[in-house]
Formats: structure tokens, C-alpha cells, sequence
């Protein structure tokens, strides 16, 4: 995909359309010979061929393991390796040494975790949201259990986003870490990082940002935000499974203990202990996913090509619009933030039947995989957070820079189908 | 909408012997974590013969869930225990007679499940009573 | 590849010359159009065109998250993924829900140490030997000093094995685990895994073994071995980086704790608490690696085609004539058992000058390379077992099924002419 | 075998000055734990002009950790310490005259990390001391 200079100019239907060329997935037929519909791409997106050829490459050619290896490959595997870090740093205005590759979010989440259980005593606390995916959640509970730290939470707004007044009263000069999530992946809400960033730091706690939903699709430099973790997926921003980021800013992560040992993060060792490798090495135990960090590498490159904020444009467009023509509806409950400014490219909602009578997201989400059309149905891994919306599950339409517009419509065109079969 | 259909969505928005019973045998409840499905069924057994006189239901869920439990309220009363013990995942893909996913499976298998672990109960406790 | 049916009819040769044309590697020329001499497979082996097809194929057609979606891909991908755990499984003689899909061998194994931290106290024990890999020594060291529990060490015998008569000693009833490795990635012995288990259960001790180097290169069943818990990498038996295994006995699992919190390794959560899914579920928390998991089974399906036992006899015949032939001359030194019979496919080794002074492994390796041959120098991420062999490193020859013995002459030829160089 | 260029070999072979020395201003010891290359560094200085009189080293490891030191106790003496701590790798890589990859790169650094270290050690305390 090359883009053509001139921003403006470029039609972004256009562009889009140039953008799905690169999407193999798009080319093939599902069930019955249908046109795929993706829209669950808040669990994970497709992968342009770019991505997959950098595998395929990488396997090819150069597969080798890293850093210890005084062979061509190895050497020629540990410089793409390095240069993905610094690929994926640039990406969020990090450098090299502060980019930990992970499997996941949920093991980078468990990183700090874990780390900080070594650092917490009795009354301690740790904040987090109501809005939290259980990867957030999880291993704080766990973690709080085991020290004695107890485990408090900013409130959601009226407006669907975390309440900044709630912030100002639960964090407070015990709080260790406040952990929370950049953009949630039910609400689609855009909480106000800037902001619990300074109440955070202002009472000395440490704070991390779940940006599994936020990297992926908006323009984020760590240098405004200030976390001193930020925790994403590969998968979810075109890479493939399996990898992952942990940031930590240099000097945390100095302090902070590893959650794996052996193989490449150590230094030096003896029958009785062992010392360290240099960051990020000394985060990354055993042997890496070398191939998938390179085609992390190669994604996020697709990614700053593209340029983040044509991103989130072209997010902002479908969002924008799969709102308006669902409120045209009478059947139609939309979650989430009103404003469309606080909202990322995900859409909770559930449809009814003309009597009123919820129609369950289990059999709405089976009846649009009969036309081909993928969403999500369900809790969506933040169940606390989906009982808090008085529904048993939610229906979640959540888009990418391959969606188009033509796609909403069909979809809602399906959407009125089953809302009349049940009726 | 082949899964879907008109039967399922019939007995779903009408479902049979959709009530609690005053004078049950048995009473019991579960959900499916997953999807937050959750059905709670009364049965009145023949003790004598050791038959399902009736059976209703309450819950609350999908479609699939809701339906194929409304025809198991249809299908169990006059089967004996043993019987109703026996019913197998494929003697409900017949019933529900259209092809299901294994997430969409456990729906459907939710009502005959809760029905089962309350006849193992009322076993038990005959074992335990020392009937 | 597929093989013909009569195993002793099928010269050996012919077989590999086979094998190396499922690897697209060996078609390319490293460094001045040279050949490459592949023989670091106890770092990572090269890929087959199968496992690389097999990725390509998961992320062109299939790509999706699993378990939760009620939609087509996520479906197929679901089961593609269900049915990479039965493959590994059959590979060891395990059910699917005894394999836990980890990112590499070390994953598992800080898993289980870190599950066993929550069950240890003062004076309980923990067994390794003195050949372990970092990644089974660091991991135990970091527990051992958190609870106060003891590490104890089974000596090497004299043939270069654990030594039966050291378990006996050191495994007592206060031993909660023995982790050992059943080959060792320096030494290649092939340690005596049936005698070691028994007496560990005998003492009511759980038993761990690292199959890093021993799950790829010999037929393995869990049912004779009888260990409660087996890692493994993906990477070193032709699959991708970034997915291992660890096998654990369903009821040692039931009772464990997982290493990692979130995502669908959880059943139901409260903002308070959570409870966990089945097995093998639990210990897989977050978005999985699916592609590498379906290549992994890829991987151990053309393995099993293949059979063991004929990978087992490649590996045997090659290393018995590389041994054979450094014997022959008289300024190699071999490191490991004498006995070829209790030897996997490494082969550590120094060479000196005509005055007897060691030429420097990573000169060696440098050398090597520069004639197109990988091979490892160093320590081999086993400094403590380095130290006691008396030399600062050692070369180190590791085989897997696509090598051949042109190849051990031209590295035999390029050792001569280093000796030379520096006599 | 480009880059064992038989200069490299002769120094590892018969290293220059290798040996301690009873009258050094310094003395320093370091290794490279990746590979147990171990070099320990003898340094006598003249105090007035802050200069290099004589280096000595001992040490065992690879023949580009060795050679290279070797080398260095030649380059050194005559040399200011301002000097010799604004030795760069690119100087280094000269001095070898080979291509290094990074790995072995560390190698040939190490001699002249542990003098730089040492001088470092020597100003430090030279501002403690007040001088
Ligand atoms: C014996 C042994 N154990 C553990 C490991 C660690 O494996 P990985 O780096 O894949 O986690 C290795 C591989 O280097 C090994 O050889
Ligand atoms: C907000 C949020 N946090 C964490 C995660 C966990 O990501 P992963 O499954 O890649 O570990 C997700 C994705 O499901 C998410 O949406």
C-alpha cells in the first residue's frame, strides 16, 4: 500500500479500498459463497499480506535464535529483532530499551502484577476502574489477596467515561498503582488519560495504561501521557498472535523485578543466584518470538505509513455513521459515550423485538454469521462491567481501517431482518 | 435464517409450561457462564413408577436456551428416570433439528443439563435414605 | 515429504536428501554464496515449507480470535486450535487437556514454580541437577529465597549422567519437586528419566522434567515417564517461535494455580473475585498465539509422520560418526558420555593448537561461519555446569533431521584448518 | 579467514606485554560475562602531564579480546588521559582492522573499556581528593 502524498485530497473511500487489497482474508468467500463482513476487530484484526510475507520471510530466510548466536543468521535475526523494538517504540515516542516484547497484553498486565506484589504490604492500594477487562482486573485480585492491598475503583461518568472526580477521591497517598484502561472495549469510551496520569503521579503511585484498544487505533505518545507502563497487543493492530508490549519507563522497569527467569534475561549465574540482563532483555526469559516480533515490526510500520491519525479518521467516519443510522431506529440500544469525540471504533448495543423483548446477542450475533457478518456477542471479557448495564450481553460491532461504509449497511440491513423475524 | 427456525422462535416467544409448580418433586437451577443463560426447572415425579409426571420452567437467555427447553417440557413427562438420564447431545441436535456451533451447543444443552443433575440428586439422596 | 512404507528398505541418505527439500532455507546462500551448515538446532531448528503454509495458510483464511465468537472464522479457528492440542498430545501420549499452550519451555517452567511458591514453606526442598539450563535453575533459585525453601542439586556421575545413587540421596521426604532435564543441551546425555521419577513419587514429591532437548529428538510417552508435569518449545522441532508446551497431569492441574490472570483462562468474575475455566483453559490466559499453535501441531504431525524412532536413528548415526571421526585426530576435545547410547544429537566440544592451548570457542565459531557453518560457542545458558567442565565456553555441534554427513567432513575439514591457523 | 589476519593470531599467539607490573599507577580488572573473556590492566602514569607512560595486561579469552589488548599497549603510552578516554569503537574497529559482528565487537572493546574504567576511577578520586 502506497500512499499518495497529498493527505486531502485522497478520497478515503478510496483509500480504504486500496487498504482492503492488502487484506488477503477479504478475497475469500465464507459459508455459503458470501463476502466476509468483519466487525470484530476489537478481538483481533486481520493481517495484510506485508505482515504475512514478513513471516513467511523471516522463517524462509533468516530464522535463527537471537542474541548469543556468532553466525550470520543469528546476527542478521538479533538486528531485526532489535530494530522491531525500536519500530514499535517509535510508534508511542519510546526508545529500545523500554519496549518488552510480550505474548499479550494480559501478560504484560501480569507482568506489573506481579512485580509490584513484591513491593505492596497491608493497605496498600491499588486502583482500577469499573470498566476494567478481566485482564486488568484478575491479577490485581489476586495480587491484592496475597499482600493485603485492597483494590479501589474510579467510578464511570454520566458521560460513560471515567469520572475524573471519582479519581480525585480514590487515589490517594497509599495508592501503589492506578491501572486503567485507555479505551474500553465494551463502552468504546476514550477515558481521560492526561488527566488520572497527573492525580496519579501527583500522590507518587505508578500508572499503567491498558492500551490493548487504544494503540491499535489512535495517535499516542508516552511522553503526553506519562504512564510509566503501557500495556498493548500485537494481534489487535494487524500482527500476529502471539506477541505483545509491555512499555515501562527505563527507570521503573530498573527497579522493577522480572516476571519470567532464564534463558537471555540473565547475565551471569551460579548454582545459588543470578544477575541480570540490560532492558528490555532482561524482561524477555527464554527464547523470544523472534519472527512474530519482526512482523510486529512490519505492522506497525504499515500502521505509521498510513499515519495514526488517518486511523482514527477512518474509524471516526464509520463510528460516526453506523451511530447515526442506528438511532434511526426505534429497536436499537446503543452503550457508550454520547459524544462521538470520546468514543474509539467500537459500538455496544443490543436490538429488540417490536413487543419490546430483548433479542438475545447469542442468537443475533449466530443470525449475522449466516450473511457472513462477524461481531461479537457476549460479556466480552469485562462481565462485572456488562451486570453494571442491567443486560445479560451485548452485541459489539468494532471497526478497522478496512471497514467500509457499504458494510454498515448491509449489516443493518440484516439487523432489521432478525428484528422482524422476532417480531 | 435456517437455524432459526419458525419453531424455535415460536416456542422462544411462547414458550410451554413457562411457570414455577406449587407441588414439584424437584427443583433446580443453573447458567452458562458464558452467555449468562440461565434456566430453573420443576419436575413432579411418579415416585411409584419412577416417571416424569410434568415438567416446567423459568430462565432467562438466547433463543436456542429458552426454546429447547420449552420442548423438553413436551418431551420428558411419561419418560422414566432412566430415560430422561439418557438423553444424549445428539438426541438434542434432533430435537432442536438445526445444525449448532459448539459455543451455540452448550445453549441448547443447558436445559437437559440442569434437568439431569437434578434427577442425580434425587438418586443420591434415595441411595442415602437408603431406599 | 512423504515417506515410503518400508522402514529398513529406505536408505537413510536418500530419506534426508528428502527431508532437506521440505526446508526452503537450505535453497538460499548465506554470507559469499556459500552453503549453509545448519548445526545449531539445540538453539532453534529451521522451519519446513509445511510450517511455514500452515501460518501463511491460518492468517490468509482463518485469522480470528477463539472461543468466545459465534461467528464462521472464529469457529474453524477454535477448532484448528483445539485440535493443535490433541496433536501435540498424541506426540507424548497425553489428552488436550493436559497440554497447555506456553510461549516457549521456559514459560512452563517458571509455571510451575511459580504455582509450587504458592504451596512451599520453610524446610521444604527442591530438587534440580547439575545440569541445568538457566531456565530450570533461576526460576527455583528466585522461589527458594522467597519461601525459604532449600535447593538441592543431584550430582553428575562419572559417565557424564544424573547420577542415581546422588537422587536417592538428595530426594527426601521434604522434596516437593524435582525438575530435571532429560538431555542436557550441553553435555547431550540422555539422563535417566524412569528411575529419577520413581523415586521423586516414592517420597510423595511432584516431578518436572525439561524436555527442551528431548521431546523433539526422541519418542517420549508421558504414561511411561510418569512426570506430573513436561516443557517444551515449539521452536526447537520445526514449528514457530513463540509457542511451547507445558504438559501437566489433570489432577496436579486442578489443584495448581496459573501463572498468568485474564481473558478467557477465567469462568466468572465479581469485581471482588473470579473463579477459573477447564482445563487446559485456566493456564491460557489472554488472546492466545492460535497461528503458532496450529503450526505447532503442523509441526508435530510431520514429526510423527516422520516417526521418532527414524528421527531418533538420524540423530544417532551422525552424531556416532562425528564423535568417531574427532577421535580420530588429536587436538579435539569431547565433552558427555562416552556411552553413544545415552548421547542425543549435541556434541560439546573445544580444539586447541599444536601446543595444547585452547583456541577460543567464539574464534572457533567466528571461523566457521565465515566458511557458511552455524554452530554455538559459549555457554549454552548453563554457566554453572560450563564452569565445572573447567573451560570459559565450548563449541557446540547440535544435529536434527536434515543434516548430513557432507557435511560433518566439510565442518571436520574448516576445524583442521582453524587448528592449523593457530598452531 | 579474512578477519583472524595473521597479526590478530600473532598477538594472541605472543601477546605484547603481558605480564604485571610491580610499579603501576593502576590496576583494573574486568570481564565479559557473556563469553568469560577476562582482562586485568596495569597502568603506570606521569602524574605532571597526565599522561601514559606504559600499560601491561594479562588475561585470558578470545583471540580478538586479547589481540586487541595487546595491541592497545602500544597505542596507549604517549597519550594523554584525555586522550585515551575519547577512544571510540570506531577506533577500536581500526586498530583490529577486521569486521566485527556486534557480538564479537564486545570482544575487542573490552581491553579498553576496563583502562577507560580505570582512568575514570583515577579522576574520580582525584576530584575527591581535592586536587
Ligand atoms: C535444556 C533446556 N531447557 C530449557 C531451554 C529453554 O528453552 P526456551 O528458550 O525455548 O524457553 C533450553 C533451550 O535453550 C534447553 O536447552
Ligand atoms: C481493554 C482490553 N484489555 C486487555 C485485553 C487483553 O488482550 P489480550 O487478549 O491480547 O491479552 C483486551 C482484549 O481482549 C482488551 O480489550
Amino acid at each position: 500500500m502506497n500512499i499518495i502524498s497529498d493527505d486531502d485530497a485522497m478520497n478515503q473511500q478510496i483509500l480504504v479500498e486500496k487498504i482492503r487489497e492488502d487484506f488477503p482474508i477479504f478475497k475469500q468467500k465464507v459459508r455459503n459463497n458470501l463476502d466476509l463482513v468483519y466487525l470484530d476487530n476489537a478481538a483481533t484484526t486481520q493481517k495484510p499480506r506485508q505482515v504475512i510475507e514478513s513471516l513467511t520471510d523471516y522463517y524462509t530466510h533468516w530464522n535463527s535464535n537471537v542474541h548469543r548466536g556468532i553466525h550470520y543468521l543469528s546476527e542478521v535475526a538479533s538486528d531485526m529483532y532489535e530494530k522491531a523494538h525500536q519500530d514499535v517504540g517509535k510508534l508511542i515516542g519510546a526508545s529500545m530499551e523500554e519496549i518488552i516484547f510480550t505474548k499479550n497484553t494480559t501478560e504484560g498486565l501480569n507482568l506489573v502484577a506481579r512485580g509490584l506484589e513484591q513491593k505492596l504490604k497491608p493497605g496498600d492500594e491499588i486502583v482500577l476502574s469499573r470498566m476494567e477487562h478481566h485482564s486488568n482486573l484478575v491479577p490485581f485480585q489476586i495480587i491484592a489477596k496475597r499482600t493485603g492491598a485492597k483494590l479501589k475503583f474510579i467510578e464511570t461518568s454520566n458521560s460513560q467515561l471515567l469520572d475524573i472526580h471519582s479519581a480525585e477521591k480514590v487515589i490517594t497517598d497509599n495508592t501503589k498503582l492506578v491501572s486503567v484502561p485507555h479505551m474500553s472495549n465494551v463502552l468504546g469510551s476514550i477515558n481521560p488519560m492526561e488527566q488520572i496520569s497527573e492525580i496519579a503521579h501527583e500522590h507518587n503511585s505508578l500508572f499503567m495504561i491498558d492500551g490493548a484498544q487504544s494503540v491499535p487505533h489512535i495517535p499516542i505518545n508516552v511522553k503526553t501521557l506519562n504512564p510509566d507502563f503501557l500495556a498493548f497487543s500485537g494481534h489487535k493492530m494487524l500482527a500476529p498472535m502471539g506477541i505483545g508490549t509491555l512499555y515501562g519507563k527505563a527507570s521503573v522497569l530498573e527497579e522493577f523485578e522480572p516476571l519470567l527467569y532464564g534463558g537471555d534475561m540473565i547475565r551471569s549465574v551460579s548454582y545459588e543466584s543470578a544477575t541480570w540482563n540490560d532492558l528490555p532483555w532482561k524482561f524477555e526469559a527464554g527464547t523470544p518470538n523472534v519472527g512474530g516480533g519482526i512482523a510486529f515490526g512490519t505492522a506497525v510500520n504499515y500502521l505509521l505509513d498510513l499515519d495514526m491519525h488517518r486511523v482514527r479518521r477512518i474509524e471516526h467516519d464509520l463510528t460516526n455513521y453506523l451511530i447515526k443510522r442506528m438511532k434511526e431506529t426505534d429497536y436499537v440500544k446503543i452503550f457508550g459515550p454520547e459524544d462521538i469525540n470520546h468514543r474509539g471504533g467500537v459500538v455496544s448495543f443490543n436490538i429488540f423485538n417490536k413487543d419490546g423483548m430483548l433479542i438475545h446477542p447469542h442468537d443475533v450475533s449466530t443470525l449475522l454469521d449466516e450473511k457472513g457478518i462477524a461481531i461479537r456477542a457476549g460479556h466480552h471479557c469485562a462481565q462485572p462491567l456488562i451486570e453494571s448495564l442491567h443486560t445479560p450481553a451485548t452485541n459489539r460491532i468494532s471497526f478497522y481501517i478496512y471497514n467500509t461504509f457499504q458494510e454498515i449497511d448491509y449489516t443493518l440491513e440484516v439487523l432489521e431482518n432478525i428484528h422482524t423475524m422476532f417480531s | 435464517m435456517d437455524i432459526y427456525r419458525e419453531n424455535i422462535i415460536e416456542h422462544y416467544k411462547n414458550p410451554l409450561n413457562h411457570h414455577p409448580m406449587e407441588d414439584a418433586t424437584l427443583v433446580d437451577e443453573d447458567l452458562n457462564p458464558l452467555c449468562g443463560d440461565r434456566i430453573k426447572i420443576w419436575v413432579k415425579l411418579d415416585g411409584s413408577t419412577e416417571t416424569v409426571e410434568s415438567m416446567t420452567f423459568q430462565g432467562n437467555g438466547c433463543a436456542i436456551s429458552q426454546a429447547t427447553t420449552s420442548m423438553l417440557t413436551e418431551v420428558v413427562p411419561g419418560m422414566s428416570i432412566d430415560e430422561v438420564e439418557s438423553i444424549s447431545q445428539e438426541d438434542i441436535r434432533e430435537l432442536v433439528g438445526v445444525s449448532l456451533s459448539p459455543v451455540r451447543l452448550k445453549c441448547a444443552l443447558l436445559g437437559i443439563k440442569v434437568v439431569q443433575a437434578a434427577l442425580l440428586k434425587y438418586r443420591a439422596n434415595q441411595i442415602k435414605n437408603g431406599e
